[in-house]
């Protein structure tokens, strides 16, 4: 069977927050929800630049500009469903359970120890598309298992470049493993634009020249991240196999604290995107539906700015009084005896040291 | 007991295991209904179905990438890379993706996951496929890294691998594949990991060495006995990373002298570090330099060259001899 | 741009040698040098099939049904062009002036002393896809130089799936380079039939995906594939860009010499496949053009089997006594001093030996 | 003369080749108009144009593949990985491809080019970003690694790097950078390749080291020397592949003790080369055992614990005080 070749954007929700498509079906209490991730993904993304800035937090990749594309790809998502995320998917990996301090911890140089299969999230890891078979190897794993789950996979437009990203969504589609891939088309790879990626127009052309469908969607529009995850979740349980999805969205700040893109960048550029604004056009859409106004709004940035500076604390506060002893402990389950005695060897010249 | 090859030790080993535990599976190039190149997966696919011995596409990087997400899961993947030379493909998935898994995930994710893998010389195979990588993969700190020298121990090892929470690299050397037969039982039994054996009792050197060595080893310290009345040990290493560093101290406090036997080159292989291992622990008891017989630092050649570079009975022998002198 | 998904295999030569297309414009020399390239290369393979059961001969990879396929990519080559192959490419290597014994003596396992940059053919080597990256290199190097030569690349359908392949087409979409890649469809990866090897009905469906057009032709076709090769050399050294062109054929042989077929693949496929012989075909169609008959067949064998008798003596009788010195002079441009050791101590231990 | 930091020094080479010699291309991930992470390709894109100075997709594998293909062709490549950890990725290109078709070509194909590649520890990089590759690739015969500690020594060696006939893997240690300045001549020079150099004249005690542990070791010794009044030597080996095994054996023969400082894990490093090295061709002469200060065997740490894991001038001053022991 032969997939077709996607020739435009869809959306469901315009810049202006007017409604172009049918909106998934969903209560009011869940489209707040929605506004209350993004908001939360803003200000955590701010708050962990400043944080950075203050030599509080290690470097820190802001996901400002993408929080419709995080939202929309974890809010369909079911209790068996997995995430295999990068490292701008903040949003998504608190909607799947991921304490904020953990991510904290992450990017902060400190153990993550609040990662564990349970939370059905993979650990952040930086190798760009490494992450891609991983995500195979669940969806096959959930297959072989006859569960009727679904792994949500999230990767930049660069890293879609790189061989593992192919290998696996051609195994995935030999396999018809349960996978959602979706594409965080950005625009950029630190300094590198889009069109000097690939000379295909949409990255979603991958998934017709690797046996499954290809969708391309507005990234800064939330229902039309959120239908086409979810269709494509539906499908993937129903064993008809993977699917692609591009979500076409902007990196609205630099590509990593330790980044400057005014090096590389033409300036008018985020000027064309801001009136593109994820956020701005869904506070339009609610506060037509009469869904949010001006105090609605205010609460909700109270809780979430409560909410994040208790995760704040935590982590200056308890952040593990880490010790190397414990680096020892994660290299193997059982302590090889030459490690025991480095181990051994280096606290005895540490506490020397001191 | 049947007398088995290691090819027939180590498809028992697999056939137990599948049979035992559900999470195994095994997959990897042609493992299905081919059987492996080297018949080693043969009739698993017909005895446990292609849900748990399959192909995969040709891609090395993706076969142990999805092997990462299955031990994520729960399961235990046996995957297999055709060649050891081809996991040169696949080196990011493995030493910094299957190997350090447990460790990014701060404890909580186990990679339990059995990479297998042919290798060795003296088989007459094209490029890459001979390549001795054990001391590339001794420096993949959370993967260990086994290479049995017996058929008994194949199936001892490969079974303990398999039930290790931690990776494991098993490689498998061609030319012992078929080169002899051993009473193996047919029963569930391990080998521990991380243990030394020795090949050979002696008391005047230590001849050190894994693989296809250990009987090279053998043979040419029977030589020695047999020409000087020396007492010669040989130390089968089994695991290379971690290191038995114990028995190898042991073996040359005991001895005082020592001589490493390496099939791959030279600078930078599995001799040098067990070289280190005996100057920091054992040098007092040195007489003399321990040589190396190793290949030369060059590739792998091409195949009429191979049993030139190759360590012989006789530069082994002659490194013993050496080392013997007063 | 977008280029569409190739839908069906091009053919202009029938299986039983009729026309249904526009064969190439070419004088009948050269029609009946194509006859006896694959003729020459059908009594290569099976001769080093013969040679490896008698021990005189490494393990081989028969090329037999490939013929077409091989000559038809090599014949609109041009001087300047490079060719980047696989291992059953002897015909297009021999195209390219590459000696018969260069090929029998990497196939023997010796070093193999007749390549050079001047011959314009890389050095076969067996890791699968790794060529495609090189390929893609000399491509960028031509294009560098403002050279109008392209390079021909030849994979098998197997090793489209690994990382390097899908890579290399990225790289060659995206700098537009001089490449035409060429994809051996024979329906087999040693085991793996093909519909194990991806999802997507053509391989060349990568194409699009990356940026450049894909087309799919009949592989035991010479014409058809002749043509495609042709015009995508053309595209390439007009500065176009890249092309794929998957050909469709079969391998009637084993894998390789160590290879037992018998194992895996259902034994009426060869029989469905023996009817369309790619040098059968071609000799119908010959013959009713005139240009064959049974004396001119008998002769171009006879002086076939004749060149390779040659090549065989030669292989034989002259083959390089190599010694193991020559393995030291080929690591490094200057052999270091540790290596220089190495050898003498080698060398005298080998001498000790005799 | 100018005073320039590493990155300065770095750039400049390139500067000078790629005007004087017009098959020099540069390539890689941000090394175009975003002049490189760490800027050590700034301005080159400017001043030579996209033809010679040039972004390319992310594809480590492809872009050390395509530097084979150039290489092949006549040009000399210099592409760069951006972090060392990401030429896992690309492993097999460069272990089996850019190093041995040299070899696989009987000789006729040379592959000049070098891979540049910051890594090291010290400066809060992420995973991988810091990890020590240089004991990898010492294996990968036909590649020459070379690892400058100065800012001198990296303009000379990338000039000959670059004017090499073989390929080269040229590791830039991050954390020396922008650490300090050194003067450097604004005009062509090469340092040789192969060749260690003395980073400090001693007599009592050499102390082996490459990258930013020759200063560390340079420090230590003069701690050591304060207090003990010990002549300690500091070796700078500055190529890791081929090693100069003479200049090490001159050393330790003159004082006939040693340690060695690395900045990567223990088992399989370089070190274990080095001590090798020394007991073949130094045992007589050493007094104590070669002790080596190095990471212990685990996965480059979180940033928190980086300063603890790696050698420390203590922990190098330590193992000093505790050879020179009689
Ligand atoms: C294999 C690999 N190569 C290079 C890098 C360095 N690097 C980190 S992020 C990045 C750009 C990624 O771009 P993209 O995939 O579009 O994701 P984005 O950052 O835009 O979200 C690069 C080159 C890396 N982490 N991994
Ligand atoms: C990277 C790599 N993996 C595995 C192999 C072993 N191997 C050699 S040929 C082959 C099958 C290749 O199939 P295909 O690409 O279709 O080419 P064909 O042999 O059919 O011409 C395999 C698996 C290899 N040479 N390289
Ligand atoms: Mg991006
Ligand atoms: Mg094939």
């Amino acid at each position: 069977m032969t997939f077709s070749l996607p020739t435009s954007i869809t959306q469901i929700l315009t810049p202006d927050g007017k409604l172009v498509g049918d909106p998934p079906e969903l209560p009011p209490e869940q489209l707040l929800e929605f506004y209350r991730w993004m908001v939360l993904g803003r200000i955590f993304s701010n708050r962990m630049v400043a944080l950075q800035r203050q030599g509080r937090m290690g470097t820190f990749a802001p996901l400002n500009g993408q929080e419709a594309a995080s939202v929309g790809l974890a809010a369909p998502m079911q209790d068996g469903d997995w995430l295999v995320g990068g490292y701008r998917e903040a949003i998504s990996f608190f909607m799947r359970g991921i304490p904020m301090v953990t991510l904290m911890e992450q990017w902060g140089g400190y153990i993550p120890i609040s990662y564990s299969p349970a939370t059905k999230v993979m650990p952040i890891q930086v190798v760009l598309a490494s992450q891609m078979p991983h995500a195979v190897g669940i969806a096959m794993a959930m297959q072989y298992k006859k569960e009727r789950n679904a792994v949500v996979a999230v990767i930049g437009d660069g890293a879609t470049s790189e061989g593992d990203f192919n290998e696996a969504l051609n195994f995935a589609g030999t396999f018809k493993a349960p996978l959602v891939t979706v594409v965080q088309n950005n625009g950029w790879a630190i300094s590198v634009p889009r069109e000097k990626q690939t000379a295909a127009e949409y990255i979603a052309h991958r998934g017709p020249a690797f046996g499954m469908p290809g969708y391309v969607v507005d990234g800064n529009d939330v229902f039309a991240v959120y239908s086409a995850v979810e269709q494509c979740l539906e499908r993937a349980r129903n064993g008809e196999g993977p699917s692609i999805i591009e979500v076409i969205t902007y990196r609205m700040g630099a590509h990593t604290t330790a980044d400057d893109p005014t090096k590389y960048r033409p300036s008018d550029e985020l000027a064309e995107w801001k009136p593109k604004d994820p956020i701005t056009r869904y506070t339009s859409y609610l506060r037509t539906l009469g869904l949010l106004d001006d105090a609605k709004a205010a609460d909700i940035e109270a809780e979430v700015r409560a909410e994040l500076q208790i995760a704040v604390e935590r982590y200056e506060a308890e952040r593990p009084a880490q010790r190397v002893e414990k680096y020892f402990d994660l290299v193997y389950n059982d302590t090889p005896p030459q490690l025991a005695r480095q181990r051994d060897e280096l606290i005895r010249a540490l506490n020397r040291e001191q | 007991m049947p007398k088995w090859t290691m090819v027939k030790a180590i498809n028992n080993a697999l056939d137990l295991k599948l049979a035992q535990d559900p999470n195994v599976l095994i997959f990897g190039e042609d493992v299905g209904k081919n059987g492996g190149v080297f018949r080693v997966t043969d009739g698993l696919q017909a005895k446990f179905g292609e849900e748990r011995v399959f192909d995969t596409p040709l891609a090395e990087s993706a076969i142990i990438g999805s092997a990462v997400g299955m031990a994520t899961y729960g399961l235990r993947p046996v995957p297999e890379i055709q060649f050891a030379g081809f996991t040169y493909l696949a080196f990011h998935q493995i030493v910094a993706q299957a190997a350090r898994l447990h460790f990014r995930s701060g404890g909580t994710i186990d990679m339990a996951m059995v990479i297998r893998a042919p290798f060795g010389g003296g088989v007459r195979t094209p490029e890459l496929h001979a390549d001795s990588v054990e001391a590339l993969y001794m420096q993949a700190q959370g993967l260990k890294v086994v290479i049995p020298a017996t058929p008994y121990d194949a199936k001892g090892l490969l079974i303990a691998a398999i039930e290790d929470p931690d990776p494991v690299l098993f490689l498998e050397h061609m030319k012992l594949y078929r080169s002899f037969r051993q009473e193996v039982p047919a029963e569930h039994y391990t080998v521990p990991i991380g243990k030394a054996a020795i090949a050979r009792e002696g008391s005047d050197i230590s001849v050190i060495a894994y693989g296809a060595m250990v009987q090279a080893s053998v043979k040419a310290a029977e030589m020695v006995e047999q020409k000087l009345g020396a007492s010669v040990e040989v130390l089968d290493l089994r695991t290379i990373a971690p290191l038995d560093e114990e028995a190898i101290v042991n073996s040359v406090s005991k001895t005082g002298r020592a001589i490493v036997v390496q099939e791959g080159p030279r600078a930078g292989g599995v001799a040098a570090e067990v070289i280190a291992v005996i100057n920091e622990q054992a040098l007092y008891s040195l007489y003399k330099p321990v040589l190396r017989v190793t290949s030369p630092d060059g590739p792998y050649p091409f195949t009429v060259m191979e049993d030139d570079i190759l360590p012989s009975l006789d530069r082994i022998a002659a490194a013993i001899e050496t080392t013997l002198e007063p």
